[in-house]
């Protein structure tokens, strides 16, 4: 059992991760960039040491630091959230050199699927299809021949990429060798690796993912898939669970190949297995995410499974406490994730200070949040500021309540996604599930209708004369002397006052 | 209450929301009550502005609550309501040309492309002297871990361009300038 | 299908029925006391209307008012919430009769269990054994014979009363008759019916309740009970589902119990039958709530169910859409309610302005809550300003959960019981599931640690002393001059500022 | 940083919290850091006070977040930690004396019982004239849907006593004046 778990990260996972500490009895230590001074996952936390400057690569990247900090405070681990170092292979082998437990996999796991390409052979190894595609590029002038077997469209991605990051994608062969060296060039940039490889661009398929757990007893299982076809330039923005297309006996053929890769690879702790699933119901092996997912809640809302509660006890040396047949998901979740990027404005990084903010509660409903009133959001670290998670019994009521939590949720100062993903939320095709990784290229989001549109700009040139007009304090007044003003009114006019509009 | 003017007085507010004029009529009624009409030829609604705390409030016109979010500028104010924004002046002032900020990007003839946010200079994909056609992308700025491309206006060659990979923008910069070939029309 | 819903409530309860009209795509009508203007029951809802001055009887509970403001908005049904009218057969009556669907049961059931006596001898005639005592008390003269005969401790109650209210204990004989006039004078004064009846006062025993829901084509289950022994002066505080001592045959009886119960009463909508449990597992029927109740969210927790939303489909006129097999109840769910009371005072409710509130959230955390920056909590209604209700995989978990929630919770401005809710939470007696409803008369709640008080003492003081000396912009400095500063220290230092404690 | 003085100037605070006075020294030191010490005897502090937004800050002690909620008022302060709150003043105030509210409980050899919050009269369970022991419950206040009991303070003999069932009450407001059959002493 660990006592004291340093995250070394920031904003709504930190937090999440601070919670779960708390819910197991565990200390926290929290560190934080200068920017970060403020941040709810600091004050929430136990303990809390500036890491350095606002730069992730003098912070929260900044190993030799961090070590010294979980010395210092006397942490027996560290939990690396999503991110940042959560999937570098180094960062977790020095931790355990310092004696520290890593809160995720092994180190030479994370290094074997870090390497793209080992993982495809990995899965192929256990028999599970990979997307078709080629080995590592030894030089670019195999490539146009090994292009055409595939077949175009093609993508190019890095083999130390993933994540959706470093991926190029090509039509026809004559853009090919230029797209080479300029993908070359950023992944060396990127990854401090070049090397490349070709996968087929499938298209019409959905994400689908898998969910899975391991111990260091050997215990490995499922939890079940997720889909994360709604994405924005291979970012998943919004997720599900389950799939509407994913049946009994589909989930059975990809929970046990998720299975058999992790167990290939000595998996322990949360990890997801990705696959893309085409129209006719192939599924093909995509990567393996050797971390926990920003997407986790929905899956943690239909098992009732905590993953990080259950991180922090394999890492501290237990056994899993349960088994995939103790597992009985109820109901259907959908996440949201709720960026600082203006979709007004091509999707651009909103930054500057929120003034007011406010969260969506009720039934069904569970954010991830690192706003505060007050906060700034600067450019340094990516955009997400939120994630709302929305459980219903079905599909439909799942959809209606994060309709109904996106309309509560307020962000005034930057800009955010939300009134995209109520769109995205009322489009026919997503109603109906019918999702592919393209469903964003397909569909033209329209703007707010016009009449919501009218009411708000109405309301808001009202709400304007009513403050010019602001010294009448029968215009604008405190509710108490509105009171006294009324409950006279009202006595006056026995039955009170009475709109003329009804 | 059923008569119109019922010896109340009106207000007459003449205002701009994002630049659209708005001619609007307030009346205080003698029970305390206020409406407003926000033209000549619309119906007169009940309203009431209620303050909740700093900046935040609700409006409520005929019984429909809205809640909103106020900001005061020097010269205008912005209402926040949900995720949209309205900046708001009062008076008689004129619209401002709307134009101005677009072309304020020709400068001595040369098309000036700026960054449109903090970041880093990830990317430089065009070289000095280069010809360019219009929507190429030239620039890649990376700004909370993504990518965004800044493209040529117009046709033309390159006459200044950032220097340095992973220099750092400041929003509105120059990025870019260009030499237009042909005269410069207003792209899309 | 209902349409459009006016919700005569207000605070949190107003709000969770407004959230589930909008998951049900349904209009919802707020209605406000002028003291309530700014509340955000009003806010969330699509349409307000102002129903009277603060006092209760001028307002919530002025139903020429409210049917007025429901055929003006073009309601279809009226939601009570609970309290006010909730059960109020008067109200019930006169919603069917202007044509407006009373989400409750009929009036008729209302009325039959609004009288205890009726209702105890109700379950008598379905078997159901009911707590030891007399009939409604037709002169004082028999009432020392009846009181011998059922034993002291007895509680005299109000026939008209319920919900811990009304209720009067004699310990000795020789007190019998002052009590009883007294007690006829309070119940005619708050019921306006001063009828009384003598029932045995069971010590050590539990507070068990089931929740059952039923439709309007005679299907009736029940969702299970919920332990509710935790209590101050009658009034439930803390409430939790599974109870520690109901196990499979138990809960199946009680079940059973609380359906026959329902379905002589003809009885629909949600509504809760409770029991007392005694130390040896007997069960004695002590009345119908007809309503639906503060701690529902448990039985909602464990069982995926939406209690308010499937009040309103049935409203509608729905059938139930699962039957008592569809539901599995998974893990256990604890309610706290948070009063403005001042444990540290005797528990005087405290009426002020909430500056500054914030609420829990994270996995496993709901909250219902009416608090906002600027709330004016008036002596005008009772005092609950929020529940929260943990869930967790077990007991254990859920109690965790709840304390890192309470320990989130932060309400300035006004005294809450949370301090005394956590201590609660950390007796040993609650962790063993030790419970009766004389729990915290025979707790000595004791105050915080010392060594905590002192480490908030010592806070408070430094945080005063750097704010005297505030004029200095580096003890107290915004984050952006203090990044700069700090970011030039670092340089300087090379690795940054270390404190000399660690 | 590794000496105690380091050539940084020391303030001396005198400061009274709750009415405990504390003789603290507050110490900034060169590279901006600032340290407490909150009597002579006791280790220094590293401390920080960081504003979040108007009224809630955060301390850090030692690396320790205290998360706070500061109010001014005239003459002190009013620090709120969770559900804890704190009224402390500056300087070189002398303790008040406490036992002075109290005693103005007694007016010309009356015991007055006041109503302790707002509310409305329940329940009048003596009478005027009538003999009340010490501890016995004289009216009962109905305030949000709870009944608070007011009981004798001393016991004696009932002066004067609030007319009517369901009156309202102001906090602070006599209820019920008692002449002492005893000289009176500070009840428990």
């Amino acid at each position: 059992m660990l006592k004291k778990v340093l995250i070394a990260n920031r904003g709504e996972i930190a937090l999440r991760i601070v919670r779960a500490l708390h819910d197991l009895g565990m200390e926290s230590v929290a560190i934080y960039s200068e920017a970060d001074s403020l941040s709810r996952h600091v004050r929430y936390a136990d303990e809390a040491y500036c890491v350095g400057p606002a730069e992730a690569s003098e912070s929260y990247l900044n190993v030799a630091r961090i070590l010294e900090i979980a010395a210092a405070s006397g942490a027996d681990a560290i939990h690396p959230g999503y991110g940042f170092l959560a999937e570098n292979a180094d960062f977790a082998e020095a931790c355990e050199e310092a004696g520290l437990t890593f809160i995720g996999p092994s180190p030479s796991s994370i290094r074997l699927l870090g390497n793209k390409n080992a993982a495809r052979s990995l899965a192929e190894s256990v028999g599970v299809p990979v997307v078709p595609g080629s080995g590592p590029l030894e030089s670019f002038d195999a490539a146009p021949k090994l292009a055409l077997e595939i077949g175009y469209p093609i993508a190019i991605k890095a083999t130390a990429g993933g994540g959706g990051r470093g991926i190029r994608f090509v039509d026809r062969e004559e853009d090919l060798s230029r797209a080479l060296s300029l993908a070359a060039r950023e992944a060396k940039n990127a990854f401090g690796d070049g090397t490349l490889y070709l996968e087929a661009q499938m298209e019409d398929v959905r994400h689908i993912e898998v969910q899975i757990i391991g111990d260091n007893f050997g215990n490995v299982i499922p939890l079940g898939e997720r889909e994360c076809s709604i994405q924005r330039r291979h970012q998943k923005i919004i997720e599900e669970t389950p799939s509407m297309v994913v049946g009994p006996r589909l989930r059975r053929t990809l929970n046990r190949a998720a299975v058999r890769v992790a167990r290939a690879a000595g998996y322990r702790s949360a990890g997801t297995v990705e696959f893309l699933l085409d129209e006719e119901g192939r599924y093909y092996f995509l990567e393996v995410n050797a971390r926990l997912q920003v997407e986790h809640p929905v899956t943690e809302m239909t098992t009732g499974v905590d993953l990080v509660r259950d991180q922090l006890l394999i890492g501290g040396g237990s056994p899993l406490s349960y088994d995939e047949g103790d597992l009985s998901p109820r109901g259907w979740a959908i996440e949201c994730r709720i960026v600082a990027e203006d979709p007004a404005n091509n999707f651009l990084p909103s930054v500057g200070r929120v003034v007011f903010s406010r969260e969506p509660a009720g039934p069904g409903v569970r954010v991830e949040s690192c706003l505060h009133d007050g906060l700034e959001v600067t450019p340094y670290y990516d955009s997400l500021l939120a994630k709302v998670t929305a459980w219903g019994a079905d599909r439909e009521d799942a959809r209606a309540r994060m309709i109904r939590a996106l309309h509560e949720f307020q962000v005034v100062g930057v800009a955010t996604n939300i009134p995209y993903l109520l769109e995205i939320l009322e489009l026919r095709d997503f109603i109906d599930g019918q999702l592919d990784t393209g469903f964003l290229d397909k569909h033209k989001i329209v703007g707010e209708t016009e009449e919501q549109e009218q009411i708000y700009r109405d309301a808001a040139a009202i709400a304007a004369i009513l403050t010019f007009a602001g010294g009448n304090s029968s215009v604008t007044s405190s509710p108490r002397e509105k009171e006294s003003r009324r409950a006279s009114a009202w006595r006056q006019k026995a039955m009170g006052r009475w709109p003329k509009s009804i | 209450m059923e008569t119109e003017s019922d010896g109340a007085m009106a207000q007459k507010h003449l205002i701009e929301i994002d630049g659209v004029p708005i001619n609007a009529e307030l009346e205080v009624q003698q029970d305390g009550d206020s409406r407003v009409r926000l033209a000549p030829d619309m119906d007169w609604q009940t309203v009431e502005l209620l303050h909740i705390r700093a900046g935040l409030h609700v409006v409520m016109v005929d019984n429909v609550p809205i809640e909103l979010y106020i900001e005061r500028n020097a010269s205008s104010i912005e209402v926040t309501i949900g995720s949209r924004k309205y900046q708001i002046r009062s008076g008689l002032t004129r619209l401002t040309d709307r134009g101005s900020t677009k072309s304020s990007n020709m400068v001595d003839g040369l098309a000036i492309v700026r960054a449109s946010m903090t970041g880093a200079v990830l990317e430089i994909r065009v070289g000095l002297g280069e010809q360019v056609e219009a929507g190429e992308v030239l620039v890649v700025v990376e700004s909370m871990k993504m990518n965004n491309e800044l493209r040529a206006p117009v046709a033309g060659v390159v006459k200044r361009i950032v220097e340095g990979l992973d220099s750092q923008l400041e929003e509105g910069e120059e990025v870019v300038a260009i030499l237009p070939t042909e005269t410069p029309q207003e792209s899309s």
